[in-house]
């Protein structure tokens, strides 16, 4: 039982590095600021459940457990919404969303 | 392995200097603040590095634990302290900075030299 | 319960609670007077453990009953208290002259925010001279620096702004320069304790980390001292200043990173880095030079009275760096013994410089043609202060400067030299004091804005009582004596 | 393993304070510096030194940043653009590297047992600790007893700062760069950031209450607790506007906890010395000494968080209103 706990958790730890990365590139590689945002919430909500759940399946039931549920909760609350800010912050300081998928900027398809 | 023993002290005198030189160069008042709180903090990983001993914990005694190893607690204690400092000198100095916004109306060292040789 | 034995830790307790209560009171004439009880009360400490210490009582403190080096000891010896001496002092006086002085250049209603900072200038200051651990003393230079940045940028002049933002950045660095070295000898001797920590560094086999030390903290402490080459933030901090503050910051502020220099250099040090006295020397004595030659000859050719008299006070550091650093008994008694006086006569002449700036808000020395006429006793003093910074004899400049010429006359031929060193620049002070007595006394009346009145009488009394202060100790100087050559006899007993 | 992580966590730490360095955007840079505090947290945290970590979180990242962005919006987001080579400067600051990293090969290397620091003093008070105070966080005690004079001293660098802070932001503005702000409503038509914050502000509070009380036991106190407690405030403040913020939780009781709280302190240990001890003696203050010395971390604890928690909101509500002056 413990064994299987052990590859689980290591299997949702590893995923959620995983999409900590996918996350990052995204960040980098995006062509507009909306759409880097998108990529970047990957980071903020599939990653970080994914690596407090393999963590919390490591900690078993004890204390931490109930901290480590305790973040997730705040991280359910926080990073939406500060998503939903700093978006807020960019349309109002006049940066317009791409509504007509110029996703060619640059270029770079034929 | 040996030698990254001192890589602690290594970043230490790095992250100093680049603070240092941030407040030396720099003509904007608000840049070299953020270098002089680069150039404190670099000040407390010296004192938090000395705290460290090999397999040692957070110097929190807990009940049945026999024969435990502590990293040093007096360090972290003085760092308490920087911390404090760092952040009231910062506020200081920014009320400052924001005063000197309102009377000269830049906060780049060389407009404020140049509006006073303008009297 | 014995208040005499817990007199160490009341000197900085007694203003440490006043801050609070004074922030709190809102109408500025109370602000003001509790200010200056405070400050008085301080003063009749500092005289109290002045006369236990002349009688030989060792007064040594163990905060919270720990014993050193657990907890944090407070010690009063010779040169810490004449250090508290000077402060209380000269708080307490430009305090009194703040009564009228500071009403034309601080709206009323900061008043109270004012002279709460003052008090934290004045706790902190004094908590560097009692303490006896090396990161307490840390603790207790940021009360007093961010309090007097606080003070200094109280001026209405806006080029203060800058000048302030120099200084904290320039003091920020030497403080944390502090806290570097301090840091560095901590980690080779694992003690905080002052007494401690000398007796440990001998057994520190290898130096390198101490002598980056000691690199650390003699300069940081310089910077903040304003000694020669790191002078830059202060003449200006100082003529931007309201005019009080500057009276009592230039008494006593950088005398008391000298203090902690000399505290470190000679009982840390001293006895424990290979060939110590002789890099100290070498390090410090050009220094030294450079210091009173230049900034005296830049006081020659200053506009503005403040800022004159700014520029000689970093002339005047270097002639108690110089004291220093011969590391003999009399070149530090010397040294010490110009700590008090150099506080005296600058402290009245800023004081002077307060009354003139009731009537003549520019302070430039060409507005003042013909002005002794109507200010025949703010004169009087400016010139009796400017005697006692010349070292005219019958002053208490005198007295320091003869020490110092005698202390330097046994080092034979390159004694001689340095002699001609101080005799050229005190001829330099001959010469800036006399522009402004020039002016004056023999100039005629030709600014239409020149002052009519007397400043306020009690601004005066203050005035005078500093500048009479300045004679007393001229003709009876066995006070300051005895203390400075105690506190010289200890610094170099360090030494075997 | 741990010590890769520290290795991988420094280089980060060097990284980012170049990108400080050179980002032109004082905004970005600000940003950069906050991150800057957060891994030189994660460092201490590493190095066992929970304490640090929590206060560096909750002071350098937290209330430094917020303090900044008040200067910021009162001053300008951009840097002039660099153009002078700094001759000078370069070869001082990379001598005093070099002196440093020189001077750093006859330092005890990381972890050394047998350091200097860790035989003298400290093995006293992880000896005598539990027998004389009694109370498992020894940085708590070494904090609130034994080195209790240097924690009042810092108690006042930041009431100095909250004096200062307020002193030179009371002045009166230059008439030409005086001008009629509208009241600032903060984010109250926002519905998002206003339900989320409203929801979160009671947990926050909690919890630096919890921080305060669990300082004996655990990594806290009153620093860490009375940022974070401002923090929750500001955050209140953030949400519905500085008048408002100001009419639930207005200035003289800030300057009352400012002053307060320090006061305390500083009577905490004068009843050292009423009652027959030395300043800032607990054991005194009750018949058993460890009872007192509980008693008296207790109180100056909570002097500590009163003070730190209004010197920091008084700081932030200065810079915040100083735009409609």
């Amino acid at each position: 039982m413990n064994q299987v706990l052990d590859v689980l958790s290591w299997v949702l730890l590893s995923c959620g590095g995983f999409f900590i990365l996918v996350g990052g590139i995204g960040a980098l590689r995006m062509p507009s600021f909306y759409t880097r945002m998108h990529a970047a919430s990957v980071t903020d909500t599939m990653a970080s459940f994914l690596v407090i759940g393999g963590l919390i399946l490591q900690a078993g039931w004890s204390l931490a457990t109930v901290k480590l549920v305790a973040i997730i909760l705040f991280l359910m609350l926080t990073s939406p919404t500060s998503s939903y800010a700093v978006a807020n912050a960019a349309l109002l300081s006049g940066m317009k969303p791409d509504t007509k998928f110029k996703a060619n900027k640059g270029g770079r398809e034929s | 392995m040996e030698l990254l023993g001192y890589y602690n002290y290594w970043v230490f005198a790095v992250v100093l200097c680049l603070g240092l030189y941030t407040v030396i160069t720099r003509n904007n008042l608000i840049k070299k603040l953020l270098g002089l709180s680069i150039f404190q903090s670099a000040v407390f990983l010296l004192y938090i590095t000395m705290d460290k001993v090999d397999g040692g914990t957070a110097p929190i005694i807990q009940k049945g634990v026999s024969d435990p190893i502590f990293s040093n607690p007096l360090p972290q204690v003085l760092i308490l302290t920087a911390i404090v400092v760092g952040v009231s000198t910062t506020a200081l100095g920014l009320a400052i900075v924001v005063r000197i916004k309102e009377s000269y109306g830049s906060i780049e060292e060389d407009d404020i030299l140049a509006r006073d040789s303008e009297l | 319960m014995n208040l005499n034995e817990h007199l160490a830790a009341l000197q900085i307790v007694v203003p440490l609670l006043a801050v609070p209560l004074i922030a709190l009171l809102q109408l500025r004439r109370m602000a003001w007077l509790v200010a200056t009880l405070t400050s008085l009360m301080a003063f009749a400490i500092a005289v109290a453990m002045t006369v236990g210490v002349l009688n030989g009582q060792d007064y040594q403190y163990f905060m919270g009953n720990w014993q050193p080096p657990y907890g944090i000891e407070l010690r009063v010896d010779a040169l810490s208290a004449l250090l508290l001496l000077v402060i209380t002092a000269a708080s307490s006086a430009a305090l009194l002259a703040s009564y009228h002085s500071l009403d034309t250049q601080i709206e009323p209603r900061r008043h109270a925010l004012f002279y709460a900072a003052w008090i934290l200038a004045l706790a902190g200051l004094s908590g560097i001279a009692v303490t006896a651990d090396a990161f307490n003393v840390f603790v207790f230079m940021e009360i007093s620096s961010l309090a007097s940045y606080v003070l200094m940028a109280g001026g209405p002049d806006r080029r203060g702004l800058p000048a302030v933002f120099k200084y904290l950045i320039l003091g920020t660095i030497g403080a944390t320069f502090y806290l570097i070295g301090v840091g560095l000898i901590y980690m080779m001797t694992g003690t905080l304790n002052l007494e401690d920590m000398a007796q440990r560094v001998t057994q520190v086999a290898d130096q390198k980390p101490v002598l980056a030390a000691a690199g650390f903290i003699t300069v940081g402490l310089a910077l903040k001292a304003a000694m020669f080459p790191l002078h830059l933030w202060l003449p200006n901090a100082y003529t931007y200043a309201p005019h009080v503050v500057t009276a009592f910051l230039a008494a006593c502020a950088t005398k008391v990173s000298l203090y902690v220099l000399l505290r470190f250099d000679f009982l840390v040090f001293q006895d424990n880095l290979v060939s110590h006295p002789l890099r100290f020397a070498s390090l410090l004595m050009p220094m030294a030079i450079f210091a009173i030659l230049i900034a005296s000859a830049v006081a020659m050719f200053e506009k503005n009275i403040k800022r004159l008299l700014a520029w000689s006070s970093v002339a005047q550091i270097g002639y108690i760096t110089l004291g220093a650093s011969l590391v003999t008994v009399s070149g530090l008694t010397a040294s010490v013994l110009h700590i008090f006086n150099h506080a005296l006569a600058k402290g009245s002449l800023f004081l002077a410089v307060a009354c003139l700036a009731m009537r003549l808000p520019g302070l430039q020395l060409r507005d003042l043609a013909g002005c002794a006429r109507s200010m025949p006793w703010t004169f009087a003093a400016l010139v009796l202060g400017g005697l006692s910074l010349i070292g005219v004899p019958g002053t208490a400049g005198f007295i320091s400067k003869w020490y110092l010429i005698s202390a330097l006359l046994t080092l034979g031929a390159a004694g001689v030299a340095l002699v001609a060193v101080i005799v050229i620049g005190s001829l330099m002070a001959v010469v800036y004091i006399w522009r402004i007595v020039e002016q004056a006394y023999f100039q005629a009346p030709s600014n239409p804005a020149a002052p009519a009145a007397e400043a306020p009488l009690t601004l005066l009394v203050v005035t005078w009582v500093a500048v009479l202060a300045n004679v007393y100790f001229g003709l009876q100087p066995a006070l300051p004596l005895a203390l400075s050559s105690s506190a010289a006899a200890a610094l170099m007993g360090a030494t075997p | 393993m741990t010590i890769l992580f520290a290795v991988f966590l420094l280089s980060l730490l060097v990284i980012i304070a170049v990108a400080i360095i050179r980002a032109e955007n004082l905004f970005v840079a600000l940003m950069l510096t906050t991150i800057f505090s957060l891994l030189m947290a994660t460092n201490f945290f590493i190095l066992d030194a929970a304490d640090v970590a929590l206060t560096e979180a909750a002071i350098g990242a937290g209330i430094t940043t917020v303090i900044f962005l008040g200067a910021l919006a009162l001053t300008s987001e951009h840097e002039k653009p660099f153009v002078a080579v700094p001759w000078l400067a370069l070869p001082v600051v990379a001598v005093t590297a070099a002196l440093l990293i020189f001077a750093s090969f006859d330092n005890p290397r990381l972890g050394d047992p047998e350091a200097p620091i860790h035989q003298h003093v400290v093995p006293w008070y992880l000896e005598q600790t539990p027998k004389l105070v009694d109370i498992p966080n020894v940085v708590t005690a070494i904090l609130g007893s034994f080195r209790a004079f240097d924690t009042l001293g810092e108690v006042f660098v930041i009431f100095a700062a909250c004096i200062g802070v307020l002193f030179l932001l009371s002045a009166r503005k230059p008439s030409e760069t005086r001008c009629t702000a509208p009241a600032s409503v903060g984010l109250s038509q926002h519905l998002i950031p206003k339900v989320a914050g409203r929801f979160i502000l009671p947990f926050i509070i909690l919890f630096g209450f919890y921080v305060q009380f669990h300082g004996d036991f655990g990594p806290g106190g009153g620093f860490q607790a009375g940022a974070i407690v401002a923090t929750g405030l500001i955050l209140f403040a953030l949400l519905e506007g500085e008048e408002r913020a100001l009419r639930a939780f207005p200035r003289w009781i800030m300057m009352a906890m400012a002053a307060g709280g320090a006061l305390l302190y500083a009577l905490v240990g004068v009843a050292g010395i009423a009652m027959g001890g030395k300043f800032l003696d607990y054991s005194v203050l009750s018949s058993d000494p460890i009872a007192g010395q509980h008693l008296g971390i207790l109180l100056i604890e909570a002097g500590v968080g009163i003070t730190v928690c209004g010197s920091l909101l008084l700081i932030f509500h200065a810079f915040a209103a100083r735009e409609s002056f």
